[in-house]
């Protein structure tokens, strides 16, 4: 097959970038160009990756592992070869310990079901300690594993500031917690947690700690092996890849000793009517037909961003953060949720707009082609904590520019006045 | 702008000045009713009076299409028949599921009518719905009651 | 968003139809034209789809549900409408009850995983009933399930001709029973079950009667109603569908009564850190974003073959199976496993020849192009039965012609001079 | 045409007329081996004596790949080294992997040579490891068997 072709930018080059996306071309509503500030929700996709998506359905399509035939080769090469750049990506040690799930929350599902039974199964009197800004996809199957296991669910709360507060750390960590789950960035705060410090303590009384890395992996440099975690859940529609496929990395040795998931076609050694036997990493994990094109154009996301390179991706979220937060803290009326300093912080602004309900907010900036999020992003207990039902989010991306926050800015003020 | 299609002066009035508003006393039902996705909340009241609704009065959060809804809501249903409330009700709900096709029963639907806006709009569907669903809800409650010949309210979350 | 260009063809003109696929242009190894017999492990994609599914990335990609501007809109309005496409499809009461899955398996592990707490969770002394003929995702997932709970794992046998031997029907499916599985067309052995009969007899215990449907979807009219069934599991990328997505139906009360499978965004109604309540059918199972992409390209899939008719894509695979089986049975040393007769039975012909082994017979005949499967096809057990570890599959699709077939016969003809 | 590249005449010699077929006794260890894609399976046995290869013996279902590798296997290690052995499964299992890029070291690797052209095509390699991971396997375990100084087998299911 042959190699997508990648985008490499000497210096970081947005309007570039942008032509390589096709939707940004896009008009809404009374030809208004559109103004995508919903990334924190899914990127948008460049040509390289559709063009990668439909070459291979055009050209190599066929179920793998299973084929003895030149299309089954090629489809198992490309989808393998996807493994691997994603390990690569994210700093794994081994391919085989990249497992293809349908999105983030299967991941996250994943890891807290299989943590039901079985040795390392819980137990009544074990602990999960999770925090308070966690998406809904990192605290129900936490919920759920508690519900079947009898185990207890306890969390990190979160400071005015919206930081995690880590002062009783040492007590909510303690020698009954098996799991810590946190997230990484945060989707509606955009705070960046400290990983090495959680993991230390959770290491120190034998805790697995997984890392929701849904918001962070498009975003930042991540190597999985640096951070010391066990887990890590991410998904390929955040990071320039298609829906349909999400991804998580887990420590050979304690996914080697956990129990399978789902059962099926690929993930069995061998198949009685009485019993089977199930195979290695990361076929354990991976029941059925896999999403096979998803991975491959993943693999195409992957030669993307690395193409641009992390760290200029990250130095542009963050410049382009900076910039927003500042002239986003200019509005009158307007209160961010989270840090409102571009320090330890991800590109995804949450905040309300005086007493204009963020449905309003958001519907009056799609009248002027603006594409931003309101209600609780799937963070309702966060939002709860900071005294409201629901707020308004802008999230940006490679792609996103400054006069995209104006544009922002302008409508923010057009929605004040139309309600005010 | 198109967005005057949706925000009608009437539902801007409404949504500044939301008639009924407030949990009163007394009542025979008492329902929560929630929208998942941007967590907009209800809780809403009827007392009923043989077959009529003598009450509705709620506490809720939510945006400008939902509170103007619920306040359009109590002008058509307090002091009518439960019937006509929800002949009302089903009115509204078609010209919400009508994606902007249905013209609208001024008779039946009074200021409700500048709604037809909205349904072109189906992530706000369910903002202007969420009082409506609650009302009918808790009116099927009240009415269950009365044939049981029980008062005792029912909290219940749906 | 635009209508996909269906293709409505008056007389079944097979020429036609291929040329909406674009691989089958294809040349393989030293230019050949490619032979593709592998269509019980993935069918081929029309461009009708695929056009979609790049329309879709470049105009209208967003994350749904939650999103409250243009794309998001565009994009809900889109997913949602392949969910009533592929409900009108299957003949299902209301497109609430259609679960977006990643694949058959998923649905199939799903139903089995939901029967394992709650008011209808399984116990010991329970009863599960499945069959000697199911492919591994329809064995592993009860299995697990059995092991989980307690409950018994039982199965029907499979007669020498190839079908379930049914003549035990009353004493195996009896008042301990609480759920009878079983694949409706064999992707081993291409035995078309009787539904009804196994169905009458499951309720007629109160048991839950899921149908795997995997091959018997893409294949032939489906109407789940009169099937009389109550839960039934299908695959996207087996009927022109993309990778990455399946679909489970159930009935409304059934799956109201059910616990939650995946717990995460989408699939709640209220979350705090204490507890969660969850959304209604279908988002209930839907736990994260969802296939979107995939759901939208599938529809268009459903869009396709409504437009041919499933009638006539039912007889053209009638037809051709007809001849394969004529063909195949004339090939001297050839066995076929599974009905000789085209009655009764779906596409897929899965034979032994001699003692050349079924790698070897692959190998030679994708030395000519001819894409057939070798192995035990996710079907150890029937493999089993029939004394052998192997077998080499071909299989039809809509687009397969006669002269493939004959192309198939003259390659076993070499692979035998090869290894005679 | 290329499929004279996998199926070369040593390997279909092999596997014709295989060498050292069927269980032998005595051995140390028996371990089964099964490729979960096609469900081919191989039981091998290994007799190890001081740190020769006394004798390897096996009886496997598989196409002719798995049985000409096996017979070439047998033919590189029984009489010989554990070491040589060992060394001689690392060329082999880097000849395997190099996807028809490796030049394979005949002094090593002997008949073996002939699988070079297997390597092209990924999804016959563990046809052509099948046999050489049981032998890796079982001749691991006697090892941790004789330095133990226990002489039971152990038949893992690996
Ligand atoms: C009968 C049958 N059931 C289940 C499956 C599993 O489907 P999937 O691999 O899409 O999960 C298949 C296909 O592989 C099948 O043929
Ligand atoms: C922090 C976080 N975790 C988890 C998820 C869930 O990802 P997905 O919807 O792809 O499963 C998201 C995105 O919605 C997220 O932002």
């Amino acid at each position: 097959m042959s190699q997508p072709p990648v985008a490499t930018h000497a210096a970081y080059d947005v309007e570039l970038l942008r032509k390589d996306f096709p939707i940004l071309e896009r008009r809404v509503h009374d030809n208004q160009p559109l103004v995508y500030l919903d990334s924190a929700n899914t990127s948008q996709k460049p040509r390289q990756v559709l063009d990668v998506l439909t070459e291979f359905y055009e050209q190599h399509n066929s179920n793998i592992h299973r084929a003895t035939h030149a299309l089954g080769e090629e489809a198992t090469e490309a989808y393998e070869s996807a493994r691997m750049k994603v390990a690569s990506f994210i700093g794994a040690p081994s391919a085989d310990e990249i497992i293809f799930t349908k999105n983030s929350s299967e991941a996250l599902n994943l890891i807290a079901n299989v943590l039901a039974w079985g040795e390392r199964g819980l137990k009544p009197g074990d602990e999960v300690v999770i925090t308070e800004m966690e998406h809904h996809s990192n605290i129900v199957p936490w919920q759920l594993l508690c519900e079947r296991t009898g185990a207890t669910l306890r969390w990190f709360g979160v400071t005015d500031d919206g930081r995690l507060d880590l002062s009783d750390i040492d007590t909510l960590i303690n020698e009954h917690t098996k799991v810590v789950s946190f997230v990484h960035v945060s989707n509606v705060l955009g705070t960046l947690n400290p990983v090495a410090l959680i993991a230390a303590r959770a290491h120190a009384v034998g805790a697995i700690v997984v890392l929701d890395a849904s918001q962070s992996v498009p975003q930042l440099p991540v190597d999985v092996q640096e951070l010391g975690i066990d887990v890590v859940a991410f998904t390929g529609h955040k990071m320039c890849g298609p829906t349909g496929i999400g991804m998580l990395w887990g420590r050979r040795e304690l996914l080697e000793a956990l129990p399978p998931f789902l059962g099926g076609g690929e993930m069995i050694e061998t198949v009685t009517m009485e019993r089977s036997t199930y195979a290695g990493l990361p076929h354990k994990y991976e029941a059925g037909t896999p999403p096979i094109a998803e991975a491959v154009a993943l693999g195409a996301a992957v030669d993307y961003l690395t193409g641009i390179g992390m760290d200029a991706v990250a130095a542009h979220e963050r410049e382009i953060t900076a910039y927003a937060l500042s002239a986003l803290t200019e509005v009158p009326e307007l209160r961010v949720l989270g840090p409102t300093e571009p320090v330890d912080r991800g590109g995804a602004i949450s905040f309300t707009l005086g007493s204009v309900h963020p449905h309003d907010v958001a519907q009056i900036l799609d009248g002027h082609g603006i594409a931003v999020r309101a209600g609780h992003h799937c963070g309702r207990p966060i939002h709860r904590r900071f005294g409201v039902a629901a707020s308004t989010r802008a999230s940006f991306y490679l792609y996103t520019t400054t006069s995209e926050i104006d544009a922002l800015v302008a409508g923010l003020d057009k929605a004040k006045r139309f309600f005010g | 702008m198109q967005l005057e299609s949706m925000y009608q002066e009437i539902i801007l009035d409404h949504y500044r000045t939301p008639h009924h508003k407030g949990l009163r006393e007394p009542f025979d039902v008492e329902v929560h009713h929630v929208n998942p996705t941007c967590g907009d909340e209800i809780t809403l009241r009827v007392k009923l009076d043989g077959s009529t609704v003598s009450d509705v009065s709620y506490d809720s959060l939510g945006c400008s299409i939902s509170q103007a809804s619920a306040s359009v809501l109590t002008d058509l249903v307090i002091g009518r028949d439960i019937d006509a409330g929800l002949t009302a009700h089903r009115e509204f709900v078609a010209l919400m599921q009508s994606r902007g096709e249905a013209v609208p029963d001024e008779e039946i639907l009074e200021d409700a009518v500048a709604f037809a806006g909205v349904s072109k709009y189906p992530a706000r569907v369910k903002c202007a719905l969420l009082s409506w669903m609650a009302w009918k809800d808790a009116t099927a409650q009240a009415q269950e009651h009365s044939t049981m010949s029980e008062g005792d309210n029912d909290d219940r979350d749906s």
